[in-house]
């Protein structure tokens, strides 16, 4: 995998260690030491994208330490997947990041199909691709409307980014029963096939949906209070991105190639034909443009995938829903969710629960570098750095 | 990056404001109460237990088998077994539940129970309008207000339900194939016995559960 | 409504000006004390052009809008000294910046 | 007129005397603010608009402001001031009521100023005031421009302070705990 | 007696609405010596009280259906047909809700901010000609007095931030008080060039000025010289600002400071303020109506018989819809790109401009043939060179640009 990154080996530079120690007991005020002044954003604050909380320290409006604080969402959601059976914990997994419960479906059913080897059929695969990149359209474009939101564009792009959502959403409730929760993927396939006319449907807001990023760039990207907002804004230098292990679109906006789409091929994505942005500075703008770009590509794989979706059973035969005990042994599956690498790490010992469930959340890793691209950069800059960080807090804080 | 960025986003604006006007397509609002969404076949909300015919405590397909109390994520479902059994839709002697609540404060609407099902009892309804006063009582729904007809299963999930009835219909055939024909063989073992004067055989007792119910807590 | 009174009040003003600025300690209150005390002079000087034979000369006008002016700038070099000393000793308070070198 | 006057006269008084003694800075500096507004109101009511709206823009607008700004920045907006008074403050205080006493005896004794009420002539416009600052007193104009313009740079230039790049604070350093494992 | 005072007030609405002179003329005589400075007084406040207080209350539902259909949504529409009574309805929600006063908060600055910053709004009415016989207060001065009141309103947003003692509130009012005063400048200097052609501070002067139509139909408006067109775009931008409006609605920015300097206000105090924020818009939308869009003058020949404060209202709400489309367009400015923006752009592009007019004011003896068009080319290209020259160097090309981006092969 070393020739696909782009940037100097990982290793030679290292995250900013941490001083997270308390600060000296401020003053009435909440001035410490002087001309600092600490204010905890969140976890009630507009911007937060949840219950997140930032303890940052400001020099005037520049932000001289920041300090993440999360947790106030943790469910648990690991030590019950422990002692739930395997089924039950896909509904959970749906959760986690609820923006995207499709491609969390598919990355638990794949590391639950690696510990026990089924194989889901041909029609299946298609239908995961096209859930996935729906749901990555999904994702991509609430970010970019919470992105502008958290700019201040009064509610505009997020309006016209939800109207394009809904129509995605209709889909996978006609196709799931449910907007969000989906719950759809099955250890070796799915749980139900396409209702009758849904490829129609869904090609139909396909073309809904490539005028509409049309639409949107034209409103958005070219906008110079944008542009000069997010250029130059928190830069993650792609060094700094390898060593603190980020993934997903945020290490392709620093500019370093590595999509799991393409490195580890799982599902039948070596079968499309899609190329990966990849930004040169590694601000906030080069997130937001890859994020805009990967929507284009996405588009361009439904495209094929809904062209080219065969016939045929849904499931693997030997998949079975009840009574269902894995082998003893350990998987670990991962894909490219809309956020990164989204991995779920199994063991089993052959009972109806796995021995160990460990999720690895992209959101949460990608939240480390946060203090590293706010220090020097101010409030209103830390506030639009977080948006584009793209967290959910049901994954971060599972 | 004069200003022509915002101009040609405060184009794209107006196009929208007054495009609102005229374009019914842009608005998307549909307004609650008046109006509403119709559901989509696939729609789930909370589960419901399916009876056939006219009277819930006789055509309850629920077998009190409890496999859903027990695969339910979020352990919303609480279900305690009748101790007699009732004859079910085939005539087939099972237990029934006594009780059978859920707790759709608690419920996650992830549709397991009604996979893991075996007898095509529990489905997920479209009914969303559980809004109550009474957070505790008015949302834990026992088995009277779960138990909802076939025909109404029919009404919200048309393609799903008529592959079920479809199935349990040929299920019923077979298993009325296999009784006339166990009659038959009875009557026949009947007859010969009578014929050879043997001691009558016992009654021959309905297949058990085809899962054993979960022990005890 | 005679001029004496005008009179009068502007010197309680000014008065009060200099009373606070003789004895608060604070820096920027001495400041403040200053601009009473020039306040009140101005209003020395619209009493005077109002209550003049000749209204239509307006050196008072004329002198109180200078007066403001430079008033302005006092403020605005006086405070940024203020800033500026209390990054140096980390107060305002007058007498405890006492040394010459800090 | 005379009640106009007064309870301006008052009010503005009172207000002078809070902005001097209250132990709050800000408060202090809101009593100031309102004393420009009466001082303001007077010279409306001398028949000088163009002097009391200049008041009201220059001092409220801007001093009053400035004063706020460096409350704040010398960080000394809520607490309350330990001692409020200087050591010599008794001195200051006689200084002044002789200063006031004076003052008064001085106007009282006066004859040109004993008596004398209001002229009946025309005041004059504002364009008035242009032609005459714009004709006669062009070089105080001018100098008083060239005194600004100095006076804001050199102010600038006091408060200005250096700016450090941020960085995070190293391990190790006084108070750093160890860096996670 | 009784029936001369109700025949005045009769005449007096008559003139009003038929838009004839002195209508307070008709009244007055009618009542006794002791009553009519009091009721002259009554007359002029309360009628600028209750409509601005309606167009508020009209703004408001206008502003939501407004972004509500720039955002292909409906708007409020529940309350009274098309929704028309939801301004009522805020109105008796900001009323009834309880009125918490942080327990640190300094209580007495607390309580006095929301009267301090509505008192100067609502005197800067005071000298706005509504028509052309609706000038509440001809003041010689009133350019002046409008500034000088729309400057203390400062202190009462500082009151406002301090006296909650939160954070927030204090980083909000500081924002605020920074931006009201980096823009006042280009807002006044871009009135300057107004009064330096209209040679007046008077308000009904620089409207009285605008009289008139060249070639017999393009209105005599500033706004429609390229010096008066720039000035109304600075003007514009800077009263955007001064009315702390999107994009510069950095004092109140929600995704940062929740709601700066109204973070602690609840209630009516809460309500008080946002009424005196929109009253300071459309104050400030009018003195730029006054200034660059001709005032009540009718926009075209012929059209004189519409009353003409009817055209003072229309164009002061086609600006409060411009605000309203700014607002539902754009994302907002970071504080320091507010600042560069004041002093690198606007303030050296009003000076500049300030030069334009005074070309502008100097070839109008000009009189062979073309010389109008001559004249409007030379400022045109003058302010319009400026505009491009400033406006690429507050945007560095290398460092911020559109960009391009690769793909991975």
């Amino acid at each position: 995998m070393s020739e696909l990154l782009e940037a100097p080996a990982a290793g030679s530079v290292t995250a900013a260690p941490r001083n997270y120690e308390i600060l000296p007991k401020p003053t009435d005020d909440g001035e410490v030491g002087g001309d600092l002044l600490e204010v905890a954003m969140g976890p009630h604050h507009p911007s937060t994208h949840g219950v997140f909380r930032m303890d940052v320290v400001l020099d005037g409006e520049q932000v001289v330490k920041l300090k993440p604080v999360f947790g106030y969402l943790h469910r648990n959601h690991e030590k019950i997947a422990e002692n739930t059976t395997y089924l039950a914990s896909m509904p959970y997994t749906d959760r986690l990041d609820y923006l995207c419960s499709m491609t969390n479906n598919w990355a638990y059913a794949l590391s639950v199909e690696r510990l026990t080897g089924l194989q889901p059929p041909e029609r299946a695969e298609y239908i995961r691709v096209i859930t996935a990149e729906l749901t990555r359209l999904v994702n991509h474009t609430c970010l970019v409307g919470f992105l502008l939101q958290d700019m201040g564009a009064l509610g505009t792009p997020l309006m016209y980014a939800f109207r394009e959502r809904e129509i995605i959403l209709d889909l996978f409730e006609s196709l799931t029963g449910s907007r969000m929760m989906c719950n759809y993927m099955r250890f070796g396939g799915c749980r139900v096939d396409l209702p009758v006319g849904w490829l129609d449907q869904a090609r139909s807001a396909l073309d809904g949906y490539e005028e509409f990023l049309e639409t949107f760039q034209k409103f958005l990207t070219e906008n110079e209070i944008l542009v000069a907002r997010s250029q130059g804004i928190g830069v993650l230098p792609p060094e700094l991105a390898i060593s603190a292990s980020i993934t997903g679109p945020m290490l392709r906006a620093s500019g370093v190639n590595y999509d799991l789409r393409k490195v580890d091929k799982y599902g039948i994505y070596d079968r499309f034909d899609f190329r990966v942005p990849l930004g040169d500075h590694g601000d906030v703008y080069d997130r937001y443009m890859i994020r805009v770009l990967e929507m284009q590509e996405s588009v361009k794989i439904l495209r094929q995938a809904l062209r080219d979706i065969p016939g045929g059973p849904i499931v693997d035969p030997k998949a079975k829903i009840r009574g269902f005990r894995p082998k003893a042994g350990e998987a670990y599956g991962r894909i490219e969710c809309p956020k990164g690498e989204l991995g779920f790490y199994l063991i089993s010992d052959g009972s109806p629960n796995p021995y160990r469930y460990r999720v690895r959340p992209p959101s949460l890793i990608n939240l480390t570098v946060l203090e590293d691209m706010c220090l020097g950069q101010t409030v209103a800059d830390a506030v639009i750095i977080l948006g584009s960080v793209d967290i959910v807090l049901g994954e971060v804080d599972r | 990056m004069l200003g022509e960025g915002i101009i040609k986003g405060m184009a794209e604006t107006a196009r929208n404001f007054f495009g609102s006007y005229h374009d019914a397509d842009r608005m998307t609002t549909v307004q609650f109460p008046e109006d509403r969404i119709p559901a989509k076949e696939n729609a789930r909300n909370f589960p419901f237990l399916v009876f056939d015919g006219e009277d819930p405590a006789k055509g309850l397909r629920c077998v009190a088998c409890q496999i859903c109390e027990k695969e339910c994520p979020p352990k919303c479902i609480y279900i305690v077994k009748d101790t007699v059994k009732k004859p079910d839709y085939i005539g087939k002697l099972q237990f029934q539940p006594r009780v059978f609540d859920i707790d759709v404060s608690v419920c996650m609407s992830c549709q397991i129970c009604v996979e893991v099902c075996p007898f095509e009892a529990i489905k997920m309804d479209t009914d969303y309008e559980f809004g109550t006063a009474d957070r505790f009582g008015g949302l834990l729904l026992n088995k009277q207000r779960l138990a909802k007809p076939n025909t109404y299963y029919r009404k919200i999930h048309a393609t799903e339900a008529a592959e079920v009835d479809e199935r349990l219909a040929a299920e019923k055939a077979k298993a009325e194939a296999k009784a006339k024909a166990d009659a038959e063989a009875k009557a026949r073992a009947a007859a010969t016995a009578a014929a050879a004067k043997a001691t009558p055989t016992p009654v021959v007792s309905p297949t058990a559960p085809a899962i054993a119910p979960a022990p005890a807590k | 409504m005679q001029l004496h009174h005008y009179l009068i009040f502007s010197a309680l003003l000014f008065a009060v000006g200099l009373a606070g600025a003789l004895t608060r300690r604070n820096g920027i209150l001495v400041l403040v004390g200053i601009e009473l005390m020039l306040n009140a002079a101005n209003l020395n000087f619209i009493a005077f052009w109002r209550f003049s034979a000749d209204p239509q000369a307006m050196q008072g006008i004329l002198f109180v809008l200078f007066s403001i002016a430079i008033a302005a700038a006092e403020a605005a070099v006086g405070l940024a000294l203020i800033i500026s000393i209390y990054r140096h000793y980390k107060t305002t308070n007058l007498e405890e910046m006492n040394s010459l070198q800090g | 007129m005379q009640i106009p006057f007064a309870i301006i006269a008052a009010l503005t008084i009172v207000a002078g005397i809070a902005a001097m003694s209250l132990r709050k800075l800000v408060h202090c500096a809101l009593c100031l603010a309102l004393v420009f507004a009466g001082l303001a109101a007077m010279y409306l009511q001398l028949g000088a608009q163009f002097v009391g709206f200049a008041q009201i823009l220059v001092y409220i607008g801007a001093v009053a402001i400035l004063v706020v700004f460096a409350i704040l920045l010398t960080n000394s907006s809520s607490s309350l001031l330990p001692t409020v008074r200087s050591r010599s403050w008794v001195f200051g205080l006689v200084v002044a009521v002789l200063v006031f006493a004076t003052l008064v005896k001085v106007i009282l004794a006066s004859s040109t100023v004993a008596g004398r009420s209001l002229p009946e002539n025309p005041l004059p416009t504002v364009k008035d005031l242009g032609t005459q600052m714009m004709t006669y007193y062009i070089l105080p104009l001018e100098v008083m421009g060239l005194l600004l313009t100095a006076a804001t740079i050199g102010a600038v230039i006091i408060a200005m302070q250096e700016k450090k790049p941020v960085e995070p604070l190293k391990p190790g350093s006084a108070g750093a705990p160890p860096t996670h494992p | 007696m009784i029936a001369d005072v109700l025949n005045g007030i009769l005449l007096m609405l008559w003139r009003v609405v038929s838009d004839q002179p002195a209508p307070l003329a008709a009244l007055l005589p009618a009542l006794p010596e002791a009553l009519r400075p009091v009721v002259s007084a009554v007359l002029c406040v309360s009628p600028i009280i209750g409509v601005f207080a309606t167009l508020f209350a009209l703004t408001t539902l206008m502003e939501r259906k407004g972004l509500g259909r720039i955002q292909n949504r409906l708007g409020p529409n529940r309350v009274g047909p098309f929704g028309i009574l939801q301004p009522a309805a805020d109105g008796l929600k900001m009323l009834t809700k309880e009125d918490i006063i942080p327990r640190s908060a300094d209580k007495l600055v607390h309580f006095l901010a929301p009267v301090a910053l509505a008192v100067p709004t609502l005197l800067a009415y005071a000298v706005l000609p509504y028509g052309r016989n609706l000038v509440p207060l001809d003041l010689d001065a009133g350019l002046l007095f409008f500034f000088a009141v729309g400057a203390s309103t400062e202190l009462a947003i500082f009151m406002a931030g301090w006296s909650s003692h939160n954070k927030y509130s204090l980083l909000g009012a500081m924002r605020a008080i920074a931006q009201m005063i980096s823009y006042e400048i280009p807002l006044i200097l871009s009135a300057v060039t107004v009064v330096m052609i209209a040679g007046s501070l008077s308000p009904a002067h620089i409207v009285a000025r605008q009289d008139g139509f060249i070639w017999g139909w393009v209105p005599h408006w500033y706004v429609l010289t390229p010096w008066g067109f720039v000035g109304f775009l600075i003007f514009t931008t800077a009263s955007l600002a001064e009315s702390n409006r999107s994009p510069f609605d950095l004092p109140e920015a929600e995704s940062e400071l929740i709601a700066g300097h109204l973070t602690e206000y609840s209630g009516f105090k809460y309500a008080l303020f946002f009424l005196a924020e929109y009253l300071g818009m459309f104050a400030i939308s009018g003195l730029g109506v006054t200034l660059f869009l001709g005032g009540w003058q009718a926009p075209l020949p012929g059209l004189d018989w519409v009353p003409s404060y009817l055209w003072f209202f229309s164009k002061l709400i086609l600006m409060v819809f411009i605000f309203i489309w700014i607002r539902g367009t754009v994302p907002r400015l970071r504080v320091d790109q507010l600042l560069n923006l004041a002093w690198k752009f606007l303030l050296p592009l009003a000076l500049i401009n300030l030069f334009t007019a005074a070309i502008w004011h100097f070839t109008a003896v000009w009189q062979f043939p073309g010389a109008l068009l001559l004249r409007w080319l030379l400022s045109a290209v003058m302010i319009g060179g400026a505009y491009v020259v400033l406006g690429r160097a507050l945007s560095p090309r290398k460092k911020v640009s559109l960009r391009t981006y690769r793909y991975a092969t």
